[in-house]
């Protein structure tokens, strides 16, 4: 999708889906499908941050999980490493199957009898794909695409000591001896400025910020190209969020990492990423670059998202979109755009037809009804550029 | 505390492969201050180290280990005055007699002269201290002294062979199940429920009544009682180690692991394993008591789990000196014309009851303590 | 300390004098704040906090969570508290109601001056520590009874003029009964005697109540908006004499508009016919009410208790005997069929009454909502529930813990929109306690910013975020990532929170303060007034004054 | 999940249960020597021994030799012991489920206590007896839920107090005490509670204070006309139900019916005692793990009396906890009848085990077929303790 000439792309996502089925009846039959992640597309870029972000449940985790192949996902590809003209195929392919072939070039069962176009398309998946590569292939990669959790509690082994910690990935790579491991475990350490004596502790003597530094440690370990930040201060205190964020940022710029920084808190995701993904029920809503969507949202879920953050400065009073009602539940998704049933701007066809994905921009993405039909399209973003909050005037 | 002295030796401990760090041993300590704050646990584990002294002295004790030896009986005495109490008599072979119903202990040690009970309308005899009758009809008195110390090798070798044995399969399968699921998990679990529907009790029955006929040897046939516990004891440790790994398989550290390629083989040997293991322990130091109650209960119910009647183990000793003392002295001596004072026989089955009584509540006391120890949401 | 505060002299009425009292217990140092306080009218204070010290006994050492902490709550006003984890927000929060369990964690000294009556009145006599040779650790001995009093005087307070919502909103309610069950318990609790007045004074057979059915019944086949609906039942209820009728009304005729128009007459008069009291009911009621008296005067008792600091034993002995009395004095009302049938009015009343109250906190379908288990309901909506609840005694204080943390942002907004209409409406003053700074700039009028155990900043909500005095509350400022401004540089705090077994000594902030001096290691700054009600707790302010 | 998808679901699952542990008898089965099966399960007593061959002169007067024994060649064809395994596997489910469970062997194990027993089916038999251990283990159910709740909620209450102290040394005592010791030292000390001598029953004299708490009916001579009336049989079998008490009432003898109660009071007490120590343990641990939660501090935060919280918000909670112990523990429970009917001399399917393992050879028929009943009653047990549970908590019900 995006096509602008910048840093090559370590991650390329394509029409990603996992689904967890749902047991039930008097035989626990396969009753349905929770659709967390469902056909979601994102390319990730060396020494840049996409931020993703949404509420809870709308499988944000999962798709950090499945595009590392944590989980196994249901369908869709993840490339590593395309070169640009691979890119280019890729969606002139895609674009030429239709978005919703991700089932069919499935990661699981390679096309036998089909188009030549999905031909192609998996000579190229058999190549660059993750999901296609087996175990061990995999096991070489995995030193390469790292993730920290959100939990910094439950994410460190309460009977292992730091330095055991940290040097776990070493240890499962063979790399170097004892010595060398402690050595590299002391630099890491340093690089996010913990005190060498901290290897001899368990983690249960940290606090919260710490062990995320252990994490974070233990992530680099392997020198990554990429690593997944999964929440990874939403359960800090401020100001050890803002240290957690500098020395993220700190070693993005010495080791030109490329970060997914998945989170729910808005404000962050502003402060860290170049680039930011919304998310709603398991699907895009809208992507931007940062500034773009903060400046001019046109989803009118990330339109209701900003406006709903709190800004610390009690003079500031902003007329807010206060969103009715709850998220529906990702078993039993809403026909159509799946936002229609919150949508303060609403229209018929929301609740019939889902929204495609178009360019408002410079790669600027949003899937709104309100923008895909091109003179109706028109008003309503030039409304919605003027004022965050006129999006249901937009709709009239 | 720890704040304090943990920089400390850290500092001076060289960042160099090698020693132990000191955290696990004040991980330790803290259990261990938990552990003491609780009175029962404390008086648990001090009979339990009492048992231990009794097991490796069992073995240096000058008796027969393998079978009780009857009392030599000096016989042809009038009733002694008082039918409960009996009043102690020592006196070394080839001496005298000091008083006509003085029983010989074959070891030596002191020997009582018991009240006399009408034993049938027909003849009198005493019943000594710790004695053990087998039937009623032509009564053999046993020393159960040298008995309950030399079963001591028996009875804990028994107990602590099932429970190690009986964990390291349950914890196999339990794990298997967790880890892998699925079918496996399906398959083991249902096998855990067949197990656990069957009474145990029952289950080691049968099990021991179809193969005891066939095996006679003692060693065979303790090997076949442990294996009949086993039988019953696996599903236990199956079912708790599998809800820990459960458990622990979707902790974060785990997934860790994965994202940075572990196999396994790793995982369930760095992670699951050691963060999934403890409440078997609890476990099991439970289960270490009931052994003995349970072969108890069997020899009660009239089922001989040992090939010969007199074997030197606390749980069948107990067995019989119980139906000795009831079936025979108690119910002759009330139901009898000649003497219609029922009397009490408690020095037939006290020291037996009490040694099991003794060595299953320590136990027990032992794993409540431990357990409480163990669990923060328990510590006081 | 508290000594002290059980030597005070009894204060009779609803305002104590001030004065008096700060003579009596407060240290020297808050003495200006006094000064400046005794300026506004005493009654304005509704809830008053001195110099609260709460420990926690572990295995480590004595936690120093609270160490002297002092703030007055105004009527109608919202405090905020912030700070970060591990700072004793909600620590404070629990000692007030005095929810903290009991061991480890324990009150230590302080006062809680709630309409005059000091809620922690005879501490020092519950427990006695006693500290172990060369440890850390010190050894509680509690005397039982006296804790088991203090709690059940607690009854007085509880629920009843404070309340309190909770963080974890889909644990903080019992999953195994129905919403209608759990809020109904409370009505009853609180508001035992006007429920089951207006029940006995229900007359359904009112000559007025017939036409307004037929009235109502009329504008449902006319498919009329659901306001003049509204409007119609709350005729029916007041002429029925009883408001939740109204609400019932309302919801059978609202079904009536979607099934069928014609039965919602018939519909109204059988639920009319339950509203007719037979004996066993009638009797049944006023049982219950006279039992909730005597549960209103135990309250009483306990308010003049901790009011004038001595024991009524005689009065709540009676009390006590009285309500025994009661309980079994209907014996017939303990068999299972007859005792449904004899509170079968009361119950129908509850639950009305709880569709009532979750309307009121903005439910969509109240009905089917308060006919649910909680775990049916999604984090929002127990949260909603939980405040209709924690509202339904019409407290005077609300403690709002955290209320938002575990919720996303746009049930936040929500959650935030509706403290702050309930807080126009019922009038209730809030202690709204978050780390989320931001939240408080939207509905805070005044800020205590927390550190360690302490107070730092304690000013109105434009001035603290217009110029923060404290440097732990700049540094906090600073690091908050703001959507508004995206090229602002993070700043973040160096180091971490302090361990609380051995806190720093003087100020606990120095060893990340930026500006330490020497004398912060020494002595604790006091709390000083900076102009404006903003005080601030720094040396910064006023330095060798104060240290000679 | 609706709740009869779930019971339905539950019974369902039981299937493969109860099929496992016909299988698991079936292997123990397999191995017993050939002429034991076909006592147990084709007929106890032969005219001629089980054995492939006998001397022909035994089948035909006169005739030298030996020749293939019928009755055994029939025994093996209608057990399929020629057949291979799973054949033989297939065949023992069959008569299994059919509740074919072969014979009582005329064997001096049962038999000698029971005549009438001899020589009949195994699950006749275990039909005379059922209701017998029925009856005492729905009295004893009784004591422990009266004991276990109360205690476990009130050692939880006030935790590492004297009194959680007191409960905890009196569950761990009745966990280690073997029941039998405790059976005979209770039965011994009431015997001399009432004293030695003769005639103190209310209703029967002549019959001493042994025999009046031992066995599960008085001795014969307190019946009227000193013989045991119709409807017990040798004071062993009691018609038409089977339940002492209920017999006793139909005919009338109000005194017996009381008697049979008195009778089963400390037995049940005995069974109560070993089954409340686990029990309790969980009760209270599962009590403070609910204490500890969320919603009990909103319930006190609502002014809620301290004892309505404990009662209504934590015992509800926890009560769900106790019944699926009890479910668990009810293996162990009905485990310990034999022990107890034996101690106490009560005639029920306990007691016929006791008898069947007595004296070699035993009596593999009764053996197996009193453990399958067993492990039926388990079974049912647990299903009625899950449903129970599906019923009082809601997340089960509706989630």
């Amino acid at each position: 999708m995006d096509n602008s000439p910048s840093h090559p792309v370590v991650l390329a996502a394509r029409n990603v889906r996992k689904y967890f089925p749902i047991r039930g009846g008097l035989f626990s039959s396969h009753v349905g499908d929770v659709r967390a992640v469902d056909s979601v597309s994102m390319d990730i870029r060396e020494g840049e941050t996409v931020g993703l972000v949404g509420e809870s449940g709308c499988g944000k985790t999962t798709l950090g999980r499945v595009l590392l192949r944590l989980i196994e996902p249901t369908s869709g590809h993840c490339y590593y490493r395309p070169t640009p003209e691979i890119l280019a195929k890729l969606d002139s392919l895609y674009s030429s199957l239709g978005s919703d072939n991700g089932a069919s070039s499935s990661a699981k069962h390679a096309g036998a009898s089909s188009p030549p176009a999905l031909k192609e398309l998996d000579e190229i998946a058999n190549q660059y794909s993750l999901y296609r590569r087996n175990q061990r292939q995999m096991r070489d990669l995995r030193g390469r695409l790292q993730i920290v959790f959100q939990d910094p509690f439950s994410s460190l082994s309460p009977r292992l000591l730091v330095r055991e910690v940290v040097a776990e990935p070493l240890e499962i790579h063979h790399t170097g001896n004892r010595r060398e491991r402690d050595q590299r475990v002391l630099e890491l350490l340093q690089q996010v400025g913990l005190n060498p004596e901290h290897m001899w502790r368990f983690p249960h003597e940290f606090s919260g910020g710490q062990r995320q530094r252990i994490g974070i440690a233990r992530a680099l370990a392997l020198r990554p190209e990429m690593i997944v930040l999964d929440e990874p201060t939403s359960a800090l205190d401020v100001s050890v969020q803002a240290q957690i964020l500098n020395i993220l940022k700190r070693l993005q710029d010495e080791q030109g990492l490329a970060y997914l920084f998945i989170s729910h808190h808005l404000s962050v995701v502003r402060a860290m990423s170049k680039r930011v993904v919304v998310m709603y029920l398991g699907k895009v809503v809208e992507t931007a670059p940062t500034d773009g969507l903060f400046s001019r949202p046109l989803h009118p879920y990330t339109q209701a998202l900003l406006s709903a953050i709190p800004i610390p400065d009690p003079t500031t009073k902003r007329e807010r979109i206060v969103l009715s009602g709850d998220v529906p539940s990702p078993a039993a998704p809403p026909s159509g755009c799946r936002f229609h049933t919150r949508c303060p701007a609403v229209m018929p066809i929301c609740s019939k037809i889902e929204p495609e994905m178009t360019a408002m921009g410079q790669d600027h993405f949003v899937a709104c009804h309100l923008y895909s039909a091109p003179k109706e399209g028109g008003s309503a973003s030039s409304d919605s550029l003027t004022m965050v909050s006129e999006a249901p005037r937009a709709a009239s | 505390m720890v704040e304090e002295e943990l920089p400390a030796q850290a500092i001076e401990k060289p960042v160099r492969r090698g020693r132990r760090p000191s955290p696990r041993w004040d991980q330790f300590r803290r259990t261990w201050y938990f552990f003491r704050r609780n009175t029962l646990a404390m008086i648990g584990l001090g009979i339990l180290i009492f048992f231990v002294a009794l097991f490796i002295t069992s073995f240096i004790y000058p008796a027969n280990s393998t079978e009780l030896i009857p009392y030599e009986a000096t016989n042809g005495a009038a009733p002694s005055p008082n039918p409960i109490f009996p009043q102690v008599c020592t006196y070394q072979p080839g001496e005298v007699p000091p008083a006509p119903n003085c029983y010989l202990t074959p070891t030596g040690l002191p020997s009582v002269i018991a009240p006399t009970v009408a034993l049938s309308p027909a003849t009198l005899g005493p019943l000594p201290f710790g004695s053990l009758t087998l039937n009623p009809t032509e009564p053999i008195f046993y020393n159960t002294f040298d008995g309950l110390i030399k079963g001591a090798q028996w009875s804990i070798t028994i107990s602590v062979g099932v429970v190690v044995s009986g964990a390291i399969l349950g914890i196999f399968l339990g794990v298997v199940a967790g880890f892998y699921g699925g079918a496996v998990d399906e398959v083991i679990m249902r096998l855990t429920d067949i197990f656990l529907s069957i009474p145990g009790l029952l289950l080691v029955i049968i099990v021991l009544a179809v193969f005891a006929g066939s095996i006679t040897s003692t060693w065979d046939r303790v090997f076949l009682v442990i294996g009949a516990f086993v039988v019953v004891w696996w599903p236990t440790y199956a079912r708790i180690v599998r809800s820990q790994v459960l458990v622990v398989r979707e902790q974060r550290y785990v997934e860790a692991a994965k994202a940075s390629g572990a196999r396994g083989g790793r995982i369930l040997r760095k992670h699951i394993m050691p963060n999934s293991i403890y409440p078997v322990f609890v476990q099991m130091s439970l289960d270490v008591g009931t052994v003995p109650l349970l072969i108890a209960a069997i020899v009660f119910i009239g089922f001989h789990v040992f090939p010969i009647l007199n074997f030197p183990e606390w749980g069948t000793i107990t067995a019989f000196s119980v139906q000795g003392a009831v079936l025979y002295s108690f119910i002759e001596a009330c139901q009898s014309s000649i003497t219609n004072t029922c009397i009490f026989p408690w020095w037939q089955f006290f020291f037996p009851g009490l040694t099991l009584f003794l060595f299953a509540i320590s136990v027990s006391f032992f794993a409540d303590g431990l357990r409480d120890a163990l669990d923060p949401r328990l510590r006081r | 300390m508290a000594a002290a505060a059980v030597r005070e002299p009894a204060a009779p009425g609803e305002t104590l004098p001030e004065e008096s009292v700060a003579a009596a217990t407060a240290p020297p140092e808050i003495r200006p704040e006094e000064r400046d306080e005794s300026a506004l009218t005493h009654g304005d204070v509704i809830l008053d906090i001195r110099e609260l010290k709460t420990y926690f006994y572990t295995y480590d050492g004595v936690v120093l969570a609270l160490d002297g902490v002092s703030f007055k709550l105004r009527r109608k006003e919202t405090l905020g508290l912030a700070g970060e984890t591990g700072c004793g927000k909600s620590v404070t929060a629990f000692s007030v109601l005095r929810l903290i369990p009991d061991p480890p964690g324990r009150i230590v000294s302080g006062k809680i001056l709630f309409r005059g009556a000091d809620l922690l009145w005879g501490l020092d006599k519950e427990a006695r520590m006693k500290p172990i040779k060369r440890s850390v650790r010190v050894k509680v001995i509690h005397k039982f009874r006296r804790i088991k009093a203090a709690s059940a005087r607690m009854m007085a307070v509880r629920g009843h003029g404070i309340s309190m919502i909770f963080q974890e909103p889909s644990q903080a309610m019992n999953p195994i009964f129905p919403v209608y069950d759990q809020i109904g318990e409370t009505l009853l609790l609180h508001r035992g005697q006007t429920i089951i007045d207006q029940l006995l004074n229900a007359t359904p057979d009112a000559p007025e109540v017939q036409p307004a059915i037929e009235r109502l019944a009329e504008a449902v086949r006319a498919r009329e908006s659901t306001d003049r609906l509204k409007a119609l039942a709350t005729v029916v209820g007041e002429a029925a004499h009883l408001p939740s009728f109204g609400t019932q009304a309302f919801y059978s005729a609202r079904n009536a508009l979607s099934t069928s128009p014609d039965a919602v007459t018939a519909d109204l008069r059988s639920s009319l016919r339950r509203l007719r009291l037979s004996g066993l009911q009638r009797s049944y009621l006023k049982n219950r009410r006279r039992q909730t008296e005597i549960i209103d005067d135990l309250r009483e008792i306990y308010m003049r208790e901790m009011r004038e600091g001595q024991h009524h034993r005689l009065l709540e002995a009676r009390a006590r005997r009285r309500q025994f009395t009661l309980r079994w004095s209907h014996p017939q009302f303990g068999v299972p069929y007859v005792h449904r049938r004899a509170d079968k009015p009361l119950k129908d009343e509850l639950f009305w009454q709880t569709v009532a109250l979750l309307e009121g906190v903005q439910i969509a379908n109240p009905v089917q909502v308060a006919r649910c288990y909680p775990f049916e309901l999604s984090g929002g909506m127990i949260q909603r529930v939980m405040i209709a609840m924690a509202l339904s005694s019409e407290p005077a204080v609300l403690i709002a813990d955290e209320p938002t943390t575990a919720l996303d942002v746009t049930i936040q907004a929500q959650i935030l929109d509706l403290m702050r209409e309930l807080k126009h409406r019922v009038g209730t003053s809030t202690l709204l306690i978050t780390h989320d700074l931001a939240v408080l700039a939207e509905v805070a009028d005044r800020i205590c910013i927390m550190y360690a155990g302490n107070i730092v900043e304690n000013a109105p909500v434009k001035s603290l975020f217009a110029n923060p005095l404290h440097p732990y509350t700049r540094g906090l400022l600073a690091s908050i990532p703001r959507v508004d401004q995206p090229d602002k540089r993070l700043e973040s705090i160096p180091g971490s929170v302090p361990n609380l077994i051995k806190p720093p000594s003087g100020c606990r902030f120095h060893p990340r303060c930026p500006y330490a001096m020497p004398v912060c290691k020494e002595s604790r700054p006091p709390m000083t007034d900076e102009g404006n009600g903003h005080q601030v707790a720094c040396f910064l302010y006023h330095g060798p004054s104060v240290i000679e | 999940m609706r709740l009869w998808v779930y019971v339905v679901r539950r019974v369902l699952l039981v299937i493969p249960v109860v099929i496992g542990v016909m299988t698991i008898t079936f292997a123990l089965v397999s191995s017993l020597p050939v002429s034991e099966r076909l006592i147990s399960y084709y007929g106890p007593n032969p005219k001629l021994p089980y054995t492939p061959t006998v001397p022909c002169n035994k089948l035909y007067p006169g005739e030298p030799g030996n020749c293939t024994n019928p009755i055994y060649t029939k025994g093996v064809d209608a057990l399929g012991l020629n057949k291979p395994i799973p054949e033989q596997w297939a065949i023992y489910i069959g008569n299994s489920l059919t509740g074919n469970w072969g014979y009582v062997g005329n064997k001096t194990g049962v038999t000698g206590q029971v005549p009438i027993a001899s020589g009949q089916p195994v699950v006749k038999v275990l039909g005379w007896f059922l209701p017998y251990t029925l009856e005492l283990a729905a009295l004893s159910l009784l004591l422990i839920l009266i004991i276990a709740i109360p205690i476990g909620n009130l050692s939880a209450v006030n935790r590492n107090r004297p009194i959680d102290q007191a409960a905890r040394v009196l569950s761990f005592s009745g966990f280690a005490l073997p029941a039998f010791l405790l059976g005979s030292v209770l039965l011994m000390g009431f015997v001399l509670l009432i004293g030695g001598s003769n005639g103190h029953s209310p209703f029967c004299t002549g019959q001493t204070s042994y025999t009046d708490l031992y066995g599960s009916w008085p001795p014969v001579q307190c019946f009227p006309g000193g013989v045991y009336p119709s409807w017990l049989n040798q004071g062993q079998i009691s018609s038409p139900t089977g339940f002492p008490t209920i017999d006793a009432a139909i005919h009338g003898n109000w005194w017996f019916a009381l008697d049979t109660v008195i009778r089963m009071l400390l037995p049940a007490f005995v069974i109560a005692y070993g089954t409340v120590a686990l029990l309790l343990r969980f009760v209270r641990n599962s009590m403070l793990e609910v204490l500890n939660l969320d919603f009990v501090r909103t319930a006190r935060a609502k002014g809620l009396p301290e004892k309505s919280v404990v009662k209504k918000h934590a015992g509800r909670n926890s009560l769900n906890v106790t019944i699926t112990v009890l479910g668990l523990t009810f293996a162990g429970f009905i485990a310990g009848f034999p022990i107890i009917e034996e101690v106490f001399g009560l005639y029920g399917v306990g007691r016929m085990i006791a008898f069947s393992v007595t004296l070699t050879p035993y009596d593999f028929g009764m053996i197996f077929g009193s453990t399958i009943l067993f492990t039926l009653l388990v079974v049912a047990a647990n299903i009625i303790v899950d449903v129970l549970y599906a019923f009082l908590d809601p997340r089960v019900r509706l989630g």
